[in-house]
């Protein structure tokens, strides 16, 4: 019996492969979104597939890049850092895609990354994120750490006075790698160590009352105290509440969060965290036309008057446009092409600037500085002059401070090392 | 070397694996000796300053009203409950209290339960190979393959029990009574010194109960058997001598003439029926 | 970050004031200046704008500043008329004239330019408003005032303070001010004397003035201040032990309450849901399912909510009871996948019918803040409810087990089905309202959990693991097993966070958890017996 | 010989037989057929087939002890993680400097967070023999010491489950966090090759496949060798009526660990081929939710078969394949649905269909003995 059940789940897994090869149409330029729309991942990425959904609907009004359509290809890793990979696979190697927005978790990007640089995709990862990764692929249109974290540090240090610092993250790579980079920025800033206090959490943390009790003592010793968060999701509920309760507020010990934006906001009763901050490259709250258009357009595509735009989705509204320029430039969708193309490519952000992206594939930005208020919005307290360039190699973390990456011919480096004056470990991964 | 190691090494041998394989000395009479045993659960005292002792080949019957602590006893004996007090003997050499269930049955206590349970998953021919007495560490068991000598005893017990035609049925489609004579079955592949029968007789009919009579009459002598039995006619038909158990001690003891005049049986038991 | 000196003119314009503010009226050039001046300067120059507002003395000054303060300050770009912003959510927000009052309907957020705040300015802005409340004639408010004041007396303020604390009758108001004084003379002037105040006080500007005291470049000052606190320090030593008992019975009562529900289906049914933590998540969505019905009244909502989330949760319960469980009856393990399959479909069934994304529930008044027992020692008010709602729930359930008829029967049918049965217990119906009573209790840890962490899809799974180490732990079908194991728990695991940090906490207990059933297969209240074996 | 033995066995053959039909069907299409060709698979396909040969082979696993020894264990996913990252360390190190900073020794993840040397417990996996030896020794000495400890103090049934599901969450918190030094969230990935050939090309890739097959088989043979043994009969006692086989003289506990163990180190390999094959193995895969999961393959398939843990394993996870494409919010339902149906309306799963009349082993155990077990 077992036999028939066999045949047929071999023939159907063909069928599977079948069905999927035998639709590589020419015709309309493939859009890969590889975000999340189930599992844990899902509140955070579906918002991102619809926005993508949006961009593409206005291109194709427009007439589509060089006169053909564009045709978005979704599929659903389920929040499940393998399957990333896999479906990664599926766009490139089976759908044929042109290009593939999507990710959000670092780990997903790490998992999506061979693949991509396997199968020489691009793809276009919207979210900000530890650094200390160039790929020739990829295309880094979320903040780096010297994009967000460090001039938000500036900022306590300068306009606050703060001369405490409490470090709090949740245990993984991205929190870590901020905190390992703000440490040595803030020592080299004259803090001493004993002013710096780090604490490391599991992911969904909820007890938060020995931490933040010893955040409270931590701040009175008479020294300006700020608490900077990389708390990450679920965790960030039960700590506000916790803060607010234990008597903390804003002006006493500030937090500023990296992971928190207007989405995250409304699933919280923002009543106590009133004065708290946020560092962001755009905010919903930000006053230029060209973000009053994308929120009309973004409550239109949802039908919710109340939907939230926040930080990864201005990334992708930026990232899609610089597609379109690079295709519009190079006049093909031909991979090799687009990379020249797009760098130096610069198209319009959503605060007022311009966005240019840089020969390591990271993109120019600016920084601003929010603090939250009871509409679950962010009041813009204070912004970089200018737009930052994102730094793919962090100065501040040993192992990385002598690299740098350049994208251009003839260096066409992730991760060349100004020292030895080599290009690093990705040299073969390069060429072939 | 690791544990593990030792455990994919099909030669080595573990010493807590090795059988407990020194005979049983019966030099001194009794086969099995228990001495002033109590055990109680929740302050009910099941056992109560029990004192018992079987000799050598005897068939002895042990009756007592629902509770005496009739089958705590046997659960005592054969390691499944550890008595709060008092010592148990195998022979004058093994004291029970200090071994657990498996090297009790290997040292050749045979024991059938008062519900019957065979392994209702496997074959009533694959229920008597496990039973059989062979080394069963594990990878010995691993290797076993069915002897000829080995089928030819199950065969025997097979006839012996009258479940021949059905060796190769699910034991869980028999009936009670078949259940019953296959639990003998098994207890005879074991080979026991010391046979401790529960209610062998239960849900059998007249035919079944004579020819388990003459099976457990048969057995003693070779072995010795301890037979808990409620029906009166059964244990008269088989007894030689019958100890009478209440609140967990010994009521009374001796043939079953005598017991069944004692005053003090017959105040218990019509005082119970009344 | 003192107050500047015109803050002591501010204090004489508010003594002459007070009573009669709303005689003094402005004409509305002048606010449409200040106002202008508020909206153009930068936030440096904000803050004497500010102190010019307030010094104004126009009655409106206190609703312009708290308008500012909530970011609610804004300026019509078009009309470059100023408006106070009624409600800020949506596109279109409602606004009302800041001058005149009038309400001027809907307008466009293009069009508004809200006024920008930051935190130093609205903590210049509460002192500002904390002056003003010194002469409230509401005591608590000069209470709080007076306590906002320590370590932001200013020179000019500190000349008005004495004759304030002269003037002043409640005594804990008074001993504020005085301790508000004293830390201004100690950082200011390096004022000897006013140490001895602040020795023995708790609250931590003044240990914070201390501290710096003591890294003053005067000796004799320093070793006062060194004294002052070592004193505070011992004081500190035993609060932050009851802290951390505390927390540990707070954390314990979480448990418990998640766990106690279960103790009952597992228990003492011996039926494994894995489903528990989502009727939990049931019960929390309950409570934000009421606050939506009765908006404004979060409290009210929550009270009511205890008894529909237990229903809530209770039904659910009996419908899977019904629907999966009576199905699988005596086969542990096949409820524990059925059971699981329905965890999820519930998971899924909020994340398609409700939203992924977590929902706000609102923390009334009265459950959010902190009791102070003294000013380093203060319990979190939303604990302290959820350890005693705790307690409540644990006996009532007992109550109900050893008192009612049901209660009665539920434990004739786990000793003894059968026999149960034959003396006319139903014992179906006995299920349905054992696993209803567990489902219900488990809709009560939500509508407490609520209150503390977040509502959302995956509440339910943060808390299932936990809960059947509470159970296994405790000793399976004992309450007070449960209770005892819940509360261990919690302590061990606060007292483990300090030194080896939540993660390493959470495992080790784990692992504790692990080879304790080792030790102990049944739990540390084992049932004993026959009917226990095998 | 009791491992030649399940290869008379007709069922064994058939099974065998199908699998390497399959085998040689799929790498031939792969390799013969031309790219636009209907038939042609790709290498993609071949690496999805590959991680449904790895699931069915835990699916295996699980089924040994929880189909022929009734112990429902909730924590197999740890195992098969275990497995996994004993490969994955090797991969990792066989990166070599080829690393983004270049580092010879130290994988990427340790030079950014600026570890100073290689922790005790990575040196040794740059040998291939040594890690595959880990592969085998770190979920078996996990699974003898949990096991020892557990069966001897006769933790069985509900509690066994339950502290298994324990076991394998701390330990996914436990690698979860960065100190532990396998790359906390992030785990363990961007591998170049393995024994030198390159994980990237599709070559690499089909043998990847072959080798999932041929382990497959191999576990198969094993599992049927010792369930087709007397062992196996034992098992089935203990699982049946533990007390009985006590008193028939065996080490219920003894038996109940060599399966446990045998089990693991199964669960062991299968993730090992996991890894290379979706170039990442990090904690999420510790999730209680993975190994209940892969009890509900077991149980669609029918337990206490075997070849139905495979065939489950593979029907879901192709369901899962198809589903999460076409309506991804519609697959936890449907997963969720699946785990009530099966378990109260096909207790024996499909192989239960496909059999009226069963061997011996693979009834069903009643309620009385499920309870005790």
């Amino acid at each position: 019996m077992s036999i028939k059940k066999h045949v047929k789940l071999g023939l159907s897994a063909l069928a599977l492969s079948v069905s999927l090869n035998s639709v590589a149409a020419e015709d309309p330029i493939k859009v890969g979104i590889l975000h999340s729309l189930s599992g844990t991942m899902a509140i955070s990425e579906s918002t991102l597939k619809d926005t993508m959904l949006m961009l593409i609907e206005k291109q194709n009004a427009e007439g589509g890049i060089l006169g053909r359509q564009l045709e978005p290809v979704v599929v659903d890793p389920a929040s499940n850092w393998p399957l990333f990979a896999e479906k990664a696979r599926e766009l490139l190697a089976k759908e044929k895609v042109d290009v593939i927005f999507g990710n959000w978790t670092s780990v997903s990007r790490k998992s999506v990354l061979p693949v991509v640089e396997e199968l020489n995709g691009l793809l276009f990862y919207p979210v900000q994120y530890e650094g200390e990764e160039s790929s020739e692929n990829v295309f880094y249109t979320g903040a780096a750490p010297n994009q967000q974290a460090i001039p938000a540090v500036d900022y306590l240090m300068n306009e606050i006075g703060v001369e405490r610092w409490v470090l709090a993250g949740t245990d993984y790579v991205y929190p870590r790698t901020t905190n390992k980079i703000l440490e040595t920025y803030l020592k080299d800033a004259g803090v001493s160590a004993d002013d710096i206090m780090i604490n490391y959490t599991p992911f969904g943390h909820s007890n938060w009352q020995s931490i933040v009790s010893d955040i409270k003592k931590f701040g009175s010793t008479g020294k300006k105290t700020a608490v900077v968060s990389t708390i990450n999701g679920d965790a960030n509920v039960p700590f506000y509440r916790e803060l607010a309760n234990q008597g903390i507020d804003a002006a006493d010990i500030p937090v500023v969060a990296f992971s928190v934006g207007e989405q995250e906001l409304s699933g919280i009763d923002t009543g106590p965290l009133v004065g708290h901050l946020a560092a962001w490259n755009y905010f919903m709250s930000v006053d230029s036309d060209a973000n009053y258009d994308f929120i009309d357009a973004w409550v239109e595509h949802t039908g919710k008057e109340d939907a939230v735009t926040n930080d990864p989705m201005e990334a992708h509204y930026i990232g899609f446009n610089m597609y379109v320029e690079a295709v519009k430039k190079a006049g093909t969708t031909d991979v090799e092409a687009v990379k020249d193309a797009i760098i130096g490519v610069a198209v319009p952000n959503l605060t007022g600037g311009y966005a240019t992206m840089m020969p390591n594939h990271h993109i120019t930005k600016p920084v601003l500085i929010g603090e939250i208020q009871d509409n679950g919005q962010f009041s813009v307290v204070w912004e970089t002059p200018s737009t930052v360039a994102g730094d793919a190699w962090s100065d501040f973390l040993p192992g990385s401070k002598d690299l740098i990456s350049d994208w251009r011919k003839p260096m066409k480096c992730g991760n060349f090392n100004v020292v030895t004056g080599s290009c690093g470990g990705k040299a073969e991964v390069a060429s072939n | 070397m690791s544990i593990f190691e030792q455990l994919t090494d099909r030669e080595h041998v573990f010493e807590f694996l090795a059988p407990v394989q020194s005979p049983v000395d019966v030099r001194h009479g009794p086969i099995l000796y228990l001495e002033d045993v109590s055990v109680s659960f929740d302050g009910f005292r099941a056992i109560n300053n029990l004192n018992l002792t079987i000799d050598d080949g005897e068939l002895r019957c042990i009756i007592g009203p629902n509770g005496a602590g009739k089958t705590t006893m046997m659960d005592i004996i054969t390691g499944k409950t550890r008595p709060d007090t008092g010592s148990v003997w195998f022979g004058s050499r093994h004291n029970l209290l200090t071994m657990n269930e498996p090297d009790i049955a290997t040292l050749g206590i045979g024991r059938k339960f008062q519900k019957p349970t065979v392994f209702e998953a496997l074959t009533v021919f694959e229920n008597l190979e496990l039973a059989m007495a062979t080394d069963k560490r594990i990878f010995p068991t691993l290797t076993a393959i069915m002897k000829a000598e080995y089928r030819d005893r199950i065969d025997e017990v097979l006839e012996l029990i009258g479940l021949r035609d059905l060796r190769d049925r699910l034991a869980g489609i028999l009936s009670h009574g078949q259940k019953q004579w296959l639990e003998i079955g098994m207890l005879l592949m074991q080979k026991p010194r010391l046979l401790l029968v529960d209610e062998p007789v239960a849900g059998m009919t007249e035919q079944e109960m004579e020819r388990t009579a003459e099976l457990l009459t048969s057995l003693a002598g070779k072995q010795s058997v301890v037979v808990v039995e409620h029906d009166m006619g059964f244990v008269r038909s088989i007894a030689r001598q019958v100890t009478v158990l209440h609140q967990g001690s010994v009521l009374a003891e001796g043939t079953m003439d005598k017991v069944s005049n004692d005053p003090e049986v017959i105040k218990v038991y019509l005082g119970e029926d009344a | 970050m003192g107050i500047t000196g015109s803050l002591s003119r501010l204090l004489l314009v508010c003594l002459l004031l007070w009573p009669a503010m709303a005689t003094a009226q402005v004409d509305d050039p002048e606010a449409q200046q200040l106002l202008t001046a508020l909206a153009e300067s930068s936030f440096a120059e904000k803050k004497d704008v500010v102190n010019r507002i307030a010094g104004s003395g126009d009655e409106r000054a206190r609703t312009w500043l708290e308008a500012f303060a909530a970011n609610k300050l804004a300026r019509i770009e078009s009309t470059g008329q100023f408006v106070i912003v009624l409600s800020n959510r949506g596109r279109n927000w409602d606004v009302e004239s800041a001058t005149t009052g009038e309400s001027l309907g809907e307008v466009s957020r293009r069009d508004i330019d809200t006024i920008r705040v930051n935190n130093s300015l609205r903590s210049e802005l509460e002192s500002i408003l904390s002056v003003i409340d010194l002469k409230s004639p509401d005591e608590d408010s000069r209470l709080t005032a007076a306590r906002a004041l320590r370590g932001n007396v200013d020179d000019g303020l500190a000349d008005q303070l004495p004759d304030l604390i002269e003037a002043e009758t409640a005594s804990d108001v008074q001993l504020a001010l005085t301790e508000a004084l004293a830390i201004y003379r100690v950082e200011e002037q390096g004022d000897k004397s006013a140490v001895a105040v602040l020795s023995g006080s708790l609250n931590s500007e003044a240990r914070a003035a201390l501290q710096n005291a003591v890294r003053s470049d005067d000796p004799a000052l320093a070793a006062a201040a060194n004294k002052a606190l070592e004193s505070i320090e011992q004081k500190l030593k035993f609060n932050r032990a009851a802290e951390t008992l505390y927390f540990g019975l707070s954390l314990g009562s979480v448990l418990v309450l998640a766990a106690i529900g279960l103790a009952i289906t597992f228990g003492v049914m011996g039926v494994i849901n894995m489903a528990h933590g989502e009727l939990i998540m049931l019960g929390a969505y309950t409570t934000w399912g009421m606050q939506q019905l009765l908006p404004g009244q979060p409290g009210l909502a929550l009270i009511l909510s205890i008894p529909a989330g237990f229903l809530v949760a209770a039904l659910a319960g009996i419908a899977i009871e019904r629907t999966v469980i009576q199905h699988l009856k005596g086969r542990p393990l096949e409820t524990l996948l059925a059971t699981f399959g329905v965890s999820l479909i519930l998971q899924q069934l909020v994340r398609t019918v409700i939203s992924p994304l977590n929902r706000t529930v609102i923390t009334p008044d009265w459950m959010s803040g902190s009791v102070m027992i003294n000013e380093a020692l203060s319990l979190t008010l939303n604990r302290m409810y959820v350890i005693g709602f705790a307690l409540v729930v644990f006996a009532g359930l007992m109550l109900i087990m050893r008192k009612t008829r049901l209660g009665l029967e539920v434990r004739a049918v786990t000793q003894n089905r059968a026999m149960a049965r034959s003396m006319g217990i139903k014992a179906t119906k006995v299920d349905i309202l054992t696993f209803g009573l567990g489902s219900g209790v488990a809709g009560l840890a939500g509508v407490a959990l609520s209150q503390i962490t977040n509502v959302g899809p995956n509440l339910g799974q943060n808390y299932i693991i936990d809960s059947f180490m509470v159970v296994v732990f405790g000793g399976v079908g004992n309450l007070w097993g449960t209770l005892l194991a819940g509360l261990s728990l919690g302590t061990i695991n606060q007292l483990l966070e300090p030194w080896a940090g939540a993660v390493l906490a959470k495992i080790l207990v784990l692992v504790f958890i692990i080879l304790f059933i080792q030790k102990r297969p049944r739990g540390l209240f084992p049932q004993k017996g026959r009917a226990a074996e095998g | 010989m009791w491992l030649t033995r399940p290869l008379q066995e007709r069922s064994t053959q058939v099974f065998l037989g199908v699998l390497f039909a399959a085998l040689v069907v799929v790498s031939a299409l792969h390799l013969f057929m031309p790219e636009d060709s209907a038939l042609y698979v790709s290498s993609y396909t071949v690496t999805l087939l590959g991680k449904y040969l790895c699931y069915a082979l835990l699916a295996v696993a699980v089924d040994l002890v929880w189909g022929y020894l009734g112990i429902l264990s909730l924590g197999h996913g740890a195992f098969f993680a275990l497995g996994g990252y004993a490969m994955g360390m090797y991969l990792m190190r066989q990166i070599g400097d080829r690393g983004t900073y270049g580092d010879p020794i130290l994988p990427d993840f340790m030079v950014f967070l600026n570890w100073q040397e290689l922790p005790w417990y990575w040196h040794g996996f740059d040998m291939a023999w040594f890690a595959f030896l880990m592969v085998l020794l770190a979920p078996g000495l996990l699974a003898l010491v949990f096991g020892f400890l557990a069966f001897r103090s006769r933790v069985t049934g509900v509690y066994l489950s339950i502290i298994t599901q324990a076991l394998t969450f701390a330990l996914m918190l436990a690698f979860f966090r960065n100190e532990m030094g396998f790359g906390g969230n992030n785990g363990l990935t961007d591998f170049k090759d393995i024994l030198g050939f390159d994980l990237r090309t599709d070559a690499t890739r089909l043998g990847l496949f072959i080798a999932t097959g041929i382990a497959l088989a191999i576990g198969y043979v094993i599992c049927r060798g010792i369930v087709t043994s007397k062992l196996g009969r034992v098992s089935i006692a203990c699982r049946d009526a533990e007390a009985r086989t006590r008193f028939l003289g065996y080490r219920v506990e003894r038996v109940q660990l060599f399966v446990f163990v045998v089990s693991a180190m199964l669960a062991g390999v299968a993730g090992a081929l996991y890894v290379p094959q979706v170039g990442i193995i990090n904690p999420s895969e510790f999730s209680p939710l993975f190994s209940i999961e892969i009890v509900v393959w077991v149980a669609l398939g029918g337990r206490a078969t075997l070849y139905g843990a495979v065939i489950g394993a593979i029907l879901v996870n192709y369901a899962k394949t198809v589903f999460t494409g076409i309506m991804p919010d519609a697959w936890l339902f449907a997963l969720g649905g699946l785990f009530v149906l099966v378990t109260v309306f096909l207790p024996k799963g499909i192989a239960g269909l496909l059999h009226k009349r069963r061997k011996a082993e693979t009834a069903e155990p009643t309620p009385a003995q499920e309870a005790t077990a």
